[in-house]
């Protein structure tokens, strides 16, 4: 399911700068090397590096090849990785991080190991800011103002204000000062996002002419040498191919499994499913530019017809959590008070007569002539039975309310200029992605309308504005969390989106793959550690 | 052993028999099938049309959802939307009946067209439309059809129309074949010197007396590769989008659970796209072989 | 073969040739406007994940260097092709004529692996039932070989795949080439292979086609002369009644197999043109599209210049017409 | 000089059917020929009087049904000896109302595996036959040369490329071909239509058969090219002493060549024996046919005696459609009272009016 993805401030509840080194070499932890992990991808990554990557398959790549300057843990917390300690001016104006010594680039063919300095830091952070260079990261560093390098191990970052949580944003992936070909500028025809170099725990052996990617262990990675020998990324063109891969050893993993196969993968002793949180959220936009949604009665109507219990049990197995606001559930600004509207026809109906609706001959709803019938635009993809199945079901339940909805699929890039450019559509439906949400600025603030803009329902709201400008300004978490949870409940209750559940995403593999744990969506950050039994490595 | 005979002594001079008796009885089996099944479609088009149906096809039941055949009056058990497949089956075919018809009046039309012009008159139009063939023939079928989607709308019609204009240069060049070898037998020039008028000629003479069984075949295919195209797009999500059903989308979401075995939704469209198309290919061989008065002995 | 078999050949080629040159042409310039007619550009693919106003995408434009009015750019990526090189893909980066003939060349594997297959089913069934007439053996023949052509391929794919897990054991046959190392690699190759051979729906054209002109070159004078003097009917009617209609199909089936290749490629995972058309399509990376559009009429054409010239080896009329 | 017949032909019978129709078309109806050693018959009749079909029976060339369905061909050369159609029998079945076949059974694929056979060292080997139309009977895929050679090593000792294709060269020299060595690699389309009949003859004559069937050898040919072929017959008669079926329907041709004639009308014999008996205009016992015939060629004395041509009134007969009694009788001119029911109830056989000269006709017995 293609996913518009917005990448947003990533805030963690507590900061851990205790520091805690790992000489290089095997880890410490006795467990077995060896064996080799290949998984499968619904389709090919197009770049490589951190920088220029801009859709999840890559990204879960780059995760593996490189790393931070911090990293987040498994509890949400910031802990150290290329810095090995940080302090913070007292007007949180300067970070100063000091690095590790320990750390060597991976080598290329022939080369030395170059060693990791501040000058590498510098470097990226420099080509990522360059006007030429196309990276989705450049509008989360715009709060940088200048970064200097104090000596070979030690780099000063400049605010331009004073922002909350900053730390979590030098989660950054660093990349070396002698990979790219242009040290200006990275353009996706420089070498480097083909044949990247990081110092993460894997290194980029080559990419066969299946486009097969094959990763191998980093035996001098500063953690510790992982576990896994090899790791090998298949490309799939067909999901069920690829799960049948899978319950055919030709993959021992699958990083995102499809709902559908989830029942046969679960009657096979052989595999585990692992859930972790999509930080995602499914929803039914409405453009309020269409009077008839431009009432708000209409919008709420509409969330009670539709019965997301039933929908999320019949197509996703239950996997996932209704949800009644803008977050992700779990997440700190979300409001655990504001319950999910009930599924309830009579009501909807009750409602759209309030709004001065009858029936019509036709038996559909209409007010004075105008027919309450709506298009609804939804992107053409190749694998989109769940994003049918939800159009259609949420299609037939209007129906039962008397709205007539007209289901139109498009060819992606148009449906992306018919949402975002010319916002001609009426509902459509999609997925917002996190790496992990509480800002919604630029989804609902009345100055995010326009074209290109994610605003494109063009709901606007003088009090939503007001609370999101003032959370903007705000440097108390606290304050912050009551207002995101004011915005919830005026959301919930406006409804410029029906908001639909986040979904349980799940990983399977074979269960000779031990102590797998996932990042929600970066999900390889910590590979280092899984491995297998000598008699599974085979 | 193969048997001759005769019943009266006198033969009348214009006693000939009508094609059903001269037929051979395979041919006749043939277009039987084929017209059977044409019957079929047609009829349940307009089943469709004044929807006479088992069930709405479009009517959604979530707790029904890949119900095997026979389930609660699902004769052949149920989608991936617990929709009924009977139902959306003999819908299904309207999808491809006009959007047929006019990827075939396309690539018949244009196809004659081209073709008499190069090879009755080739001297003026030959370059020109030898070229335009050659373009078009240039480009693998899907691909195209792929880019044009993209750069209008995955609209069946739209479809169609690629393939017809892609079999223009197939009509064309057989036609246009045809046409040539008349004229190494010198029936046109005999024509000619009769003083027909040309459009005679071209039409009664070189269209229906020596073109018409090659147009048939060509037809029945096109109708034929109407359908396997559209089912191919729909495996790649650019075939007849839902709800609107038609055999190709049903074979594609069917075949998402074929893997788990479970068969019926794929396979019973699939089925039904078999046999219609086995019925255009052996429409066009009996008419073939009848209208030519081939296997006559 | 003879000098004076040889000119017409070279002759024809040269035509050919010129003829090749001028439809690619045509070719890349059909797609061309196809391309820019259709909403969306490669751009916005880049600027994906963040907001990508239309300022970004101008900039952008002028960052890669790429004009803004269509037939500068068209031009530019003319010259550019006539030098050799067909640019970078947007997405990926990569040049994109290495990377379109490395799938092309699998593709290729495919296409023809899967004309011989059709070929070797077609043929016989053919011959004897234009030799023989429809009886008992060529029947049953026909209508399955008409049968399985009329099975949607992709469907037929996931048939053979199921049998080949479910019922034999024998995985990964679904990764054509990305089977490396794997027991029965062949078998994983051949069967793609095989199920694009047997499903693109042109077998029954092709046993249609073969059998006709069989018939008719078996009821010409100069069969009948062949047989008076005793000489092998087979070796007189080969050429007219085989070699030549086989050589048109091989010509004319070439755009239909590449079609189907699409299909065949995403079920069996194999990395080909199709594949990287179908991804490139969305993502409007133009000079992929044009990299492969280019290669698969080239393709074609060097199948029907193959059929001119073996007909024209074959036929000395045809180089005097 | 009579002696033992090369090739005897008895009440050989082959049937087409209509479809259409649901009928037979009896293109040979019951013909018997004989052929001398060294000889050469003419066999002439108007088109459609089944002479090319009775060569085709001879070299079993019919493929379309029933085709030969009875008969006898015994073929006696110093090589081979036997039965063309030798148990044909055992492939069909014949049923017949009033002496008229009305049905016919015949294991079509199994008879044409016999015959190919039987025929299999007869062909081109011993029997070698010209068709009418040349240029298209000729193998236009490959050079005249070759298809000269091919014949040769088929059939005579020379198995070696290289002999052959000399001899080759000199069969093309033989049949009057200017610049053989160029000519050698010309495709048919390239020659001329007489060229191509000489070409074809030399087809025939390389592989030394004993017989020769030279269907039509000039039509469709003009008049100039035509008396060449025949000059080139003669010719080649003279030198090779080749027995040969002539099939012609111009009687000029038959009487320059043949020492026996066989005239054809509607699928039988209506008349056999020496030419010099049949053809010269001033000999008075034969057939009405033929006398309508002669009358009818385009010759001097013929103008002198009547001032005009006379044609043969009436049409050719429909072979679908076999009257009872005697064949020509619709268009016969000769009938007398006398006999008038005979030739309209009966048909008359081949009857031996004198030595070697056969006539069927009610007038010359009763």
């Amino acid at each position: 399911m293609k996913r518009i993805l917005v990448v947003l401030l990533l805030i963690v509840a507590t900061i851990v700068a205790a520091s805690m080194t790992a000489a290089a070499g095997r880890k410490k932890d006795n467990k077995p090397d060896g064996g080799s992990l290949s998984y499968g991808e619904y389709g090919r990554p197009a770049t490589l590096d951190p920088i220029t990557s801009n859709e999840m398959i890559s990204l879960r790549i780059t995760e593996l090849i490189f790393n931070g300057l911090v990293g987040i843990n498994e509890k949400q917390e910031i802990v150290p990785e290329l810095a090995e300690r940080w302090d913070c001016s007292a007007d949180g104006r300067t970070y100063t991080f000091f690095l590790r010594k320990d750390v060597t680039w991976h080598p290329r063919e022939g080369e030395e190991p170059k060693p990791f300095t501040a000058e590498d830091v510098v470097f990226t952070y420099k080509i990522m800011m360059h006007p030429k260079t196309i990276t989705p990261l450049k509008v989360r560093y715009e709060f940088i103002s200048a970064v200097e390098k104090l000596d070979d191990y030690a780099v000063k970052f400049t605010l331009k204000r004073p922002i909350l949580n900053a730390l979590a944003k030098f989660s950054f992936k660093v990349i070396p000062k002698h990979g790219p070909r242009n040290p200006l500028y990275l353009s996706r025809d420089d070498p480097f996002v083909q044949n990247p170099i990081g110092t993460g725990p894997y290194i980029l052996k080559n990419i066969t002419a299946e486009r097969e990617i094959i990763l191998n262990a980093n035996d001098n990675y500063f953690k510790g040498r992982p576990h896994i020998d090899k790791l090998i990324a298949k490309p799939f063109a067909d999901q069920n191919i690829m799960t049948q891969g899978l319950m055919f050893n030709a993959i021992d993993m699958i990083v995102l499994v499809n709902p559908r196969d989830l029942p046969e993968i679960q009657g096979d002793k052989r595999f585990i499913l692992q859930p972790y949180n999509a930080l995602s959220y499914s929803f039914f936009g409405y453009n309020v530019r269409n009077p008839l949604l431009a009432d708000k009665r209409v919008r709420k109507a509409f969330t009670h017809a539709v019965n997301r219990q039933e929908m999320l049990d019949s197509f996703f197995n239950g996997q996932g959590t209704i949800i009644s606001g803008p977050f992700a559930p779990g997440s700190w600004a979300y409001n655990l008070d504001v319950q999910p509207l009930s599924f309830d026809p009579e009501k909807a109906r009750a409602l759209l007569q309030e709004a001065g609706f009858s029936r019509g001959v036709d038996g559909f709803m209409q007010k004075d002539g105008k027919r309450l019938a709506f298009s609804l635009k939804v992107p053409i993809e190749k694998e989109s039975e769940a994003v049918k199945r939800v159009v259609l079901a949420f299609k037939n339940y209007l129906k039962n309310i008397g709205a007539d909805i007209n289901v139109e699929f498009k060819e992606w890039q148009s449906w992306k200029e018919d949402v975002f450019f010319e916002h001609d559509f009426d509902i459509i439906f999609a997925i917002w992605v996190f790496d992990d949400s509480a800002d919604i600025s630029s989804l609902f603030h009345s100055g995010e309308i326009g074209a290109w803009k994610n605003n494109f329902g063009g709901y606007s709201n003088p009090e939503v504005d007001g609370l999101i400008n003032e959370s903007k300004l705000t440097l108390d978490h606290e304050k912050r969390r009551t207002i995101n949870r004011k915005l919830h409940v005026i959301l919930a209750e406006e409804n410029p989106y029906t908001f639909l559940w986040t979904l349980t995403n799940y990983a399977a593999y074979h269960k000779k793959v031990r102590r797998v744990a996932i990042h929600p969506y970066k999900f390889f950050s910590y590979a280092d550690d899984w491995f297998m039994e000598e008699k599974d490595q085979k | 052993m193969k048997k001759y005979y005769q019943i009266s002594g006198q033969i009348s001079e214009f006693s000939d028999l009508p094609f059903w008796k001269k037929a051979d009885v395979v041919d006749l089996v043939y277009v039987g099938y084929g017209l059977l099944i044409v019957a079929l479609v047609v009829v349940s088009y307009i089943l469709g049309s004044v929807n006479l149906l088992p069930r709405d096809p479009q009517d959604i039941d979530l707790q029904l959802i890949m119900a095997p055949p026979g389930t609660a009056g699902r004769l052949l058990g149920t989608d991936f939307m617990g929709r009924d497949i009977l139902s959306r089956l003999i819908v299904g075919i309207q999808a491809y009946f006009l959007p047929g018809l006019l990827a075939i009046l396309i690539a018949l039309c244009f196809g004659t067209g081209f073709g008499v012009l190069v090879g009755y008159r080739s001297e003026k139009f030959d370059t020109g439309i030898t070229y335009f063939t050659n373009l078009v023939d240039s480009f693998p079928r899907l691909v195209l059809i792929l880019l044009v989607i993209a750069a209008f709308k995955p609209d069946i019609y739209y479809i169609m129309l690629v393939v017809g204009l892609t079999n223009v240069p197939v009509v064309a060049s057989l036609v246009k074949g045809k046409i040539q070898f008349l004229k190494q037998k010198n029936f046109i020039e005999a024509d000619i010197a009769l003083g027909l008028p040309t459009r005679i000629i071209i039409f009664r003479h070189i269209l229906w007396h020596h073109c018409r069984s090659l147009l048939i075949i060509q037809a029945t295919l096109g109708m034929a590769e109407a359908i396997l195209i559209e089912t191919s797009l729909s495996y790649l999500g650019f075939g007849v989008q839902e709800p609107t059903p038609s055999w190709g989308n049903m074979v594609q979401s069917g075949a998402n659970y074929f893997m788990q075995g479970k068969f019926w939704p794929s396979t019973a469209p699939a089925l039904a796209i078999l046999f219609t198309i086995l019925a255009f290919h052996l429409l066009g061989d009996g008419l073939n072989n009848i209208l030519e008065d081939k296997r006559s002995t | 073969m003879k000098f004076s078999a040889i000119r017409p050949i070279a002759l024809v080629l040269s035509r050919e040739l010129v003829i090749t040159v001028l439809l690619l042409l045509g070719v890349s310039f059909v797609v061309f406007i196809i391309l820019f007619a259709s909403p969306g550009d490669p751009f916005s693919v880049l600027l994906e994940g963040q907001l990508s106003t239309a300022e970004a995408k101008a900039g952008l434009r002028d960052a890669m260097g790429v004009p803004r009015s269509w037939y500068v750019q068209y031009l530019a990526w003319l010259a550019g092709m006539l030098s050799g090189n067909f640019g970078t893909s947007i997405r990926m980066g990569l040049p994109v004529l290495p990377e379109v003939l490395r799938v092309g060349f699998s593709t290729l594997i495919l296409t023809i692996g899967s004309l011989i297959i059709t070929l070797l089913i077609a043929v016989p069934i053919a011959l004897y039932s234009a030799l023989r007439g429809t009886n008992k053996i060529s029947w049953p023949l026909t209508m399955s070989s008409y049968v399985i052509s009329a099975l949607p391929v992709f469907w037929l794919g996931y048939i053979v795949i199921y049998f080949f897990t479910h019922k034999l054991g024998l995985f990964p046959i679904a990764f054509g080439f990305s089977s490396a190392g794997q027991k029965y690699r062949w078998l994983y190759q051949l069967l793609p292979i095989f199920v694009l051979g047997v499903g693109n729906g042109t077998i029954s054209e092709v046993i249609r086609y073969l059998r006709q002109e069989m018939g008719r070159v078996m009821a010409e004078d100069y069969i009948r002369t062949a047989r008076a003097k005793g000489a092998s009917v087979w070796k007189h009617a080969f050429k007219e009644g085989l070699l030549i209609p086989v050589t048109e199909i091989i010509a004319s089936k070439i755009p239909f197999i590449l079609g189907g290749a699409v299909i065949v490629e995403q079920v069996f995972n194999w990395p080909g043109m199709g594949r990287m058309a179908w991804q490139a399509a969305q993502d409007r990376d133009y000079p992929v599209i044009m990299g492969i559009a280019i290669l698969a009429a080239f393709f074609v054409r060097m199948g029907s210049l193959f059929q001119r010239v073996v007909y024209v080896a074959l036929n000395p009329r045809a180089s005097k017409e | 000089m009579t002696t033992a017949p090369i090739l005897k032909i008895e009440d050989l019978r082959t049937y087409f059917y209509s479809r259409s129709k649901q009928a037979f078309i009896r293109s040979v109806d019951g013909v018997s020929l004989e052929i001398a050693k060294g000889e050469t018959l003419g066999v002439v009749g108007e088109s459609g009087s089944g002479k090319s079909v009775t060569a085709l029976s001879i070299l079993g060339l019919i493929s379309v049904g029933p085709g030969v369905i009875s008969g006898k061909i015994g073929f006696h050369s110093d090589r081979i000896q036997k039965d063309l159609l030798q148990d044909l029998g055992d492939f069909v079945k014949l049923t017949t109302r009033a002496g008229k076949v009305m049905e016919v059974t015949k294991d079509v694929v199994g008879w044409e595996r016999n015959t190919e056979r039987v025929m299999s060292k007869v062909r081109g080997k011993e029997i070698a036959m010209t068709f009418q139309n040349p240029k298209s009977s000729l193998n236009p895929f490959t050079s005249v040369g070759k298809q000269i050679t091919e014949a040769i090593r088929l059939h005579t000792a020379m198995k070696i490329e290289r002999e052959a294709k000399e001899r080759a060269l000199t069969w093309l020299d033989r049949v009057k071909i200017d610049s053989p060595r160029l000519r050698f690699d010309n495709y048919p389309y390239g020659l001329s239509g007489g060229m191509c009949q000489r070409a074809m003859i030399a087809v025939a004559l390389a592989s030394e058969p004993s017989l020769l069937i030279a269907d039509e050898p000039t039509t469709g040919l003009d008049a100039t090219i035509q008396s060449k072929i025949v000059d080139l017959l003669v010719e080649l008669k003279s030198e090779l002493g080749i027995t040969t079926m002539l099939i012609s329907h111009d009687i000029s041709i038959i009487s320059r060549l043949s020492e026996s004639v066989a005239v054809m009308y509607g699928g039988t014999v209506f008349e056999y024996g020496p030419a010099k008996h049949i053809l010269s205009a001033g000999f008075e016992s034969k057939h009405p046919y033929t006398s309508a015939l002669l009358a009818s060629i385009p010759s001097a004395q013929n103008i002198r005696e009547k001032g005009y041509l006379p044609a043969i009134e009436g049409d050719v007969l429909d072979t679908i459609n076999i009257p009872e009694g005697c064949r020509f009788y619709s268009r016969c001119n000769q009938v007398t009272e006398k006999i008038r029911e005979k030739c309209a109830r009966q048909e008359p056989d081949l009857r031996q009016i004198e030595s070697g000269h056969k006539v069927r006709c009610w007038l010359y017995f009763d």
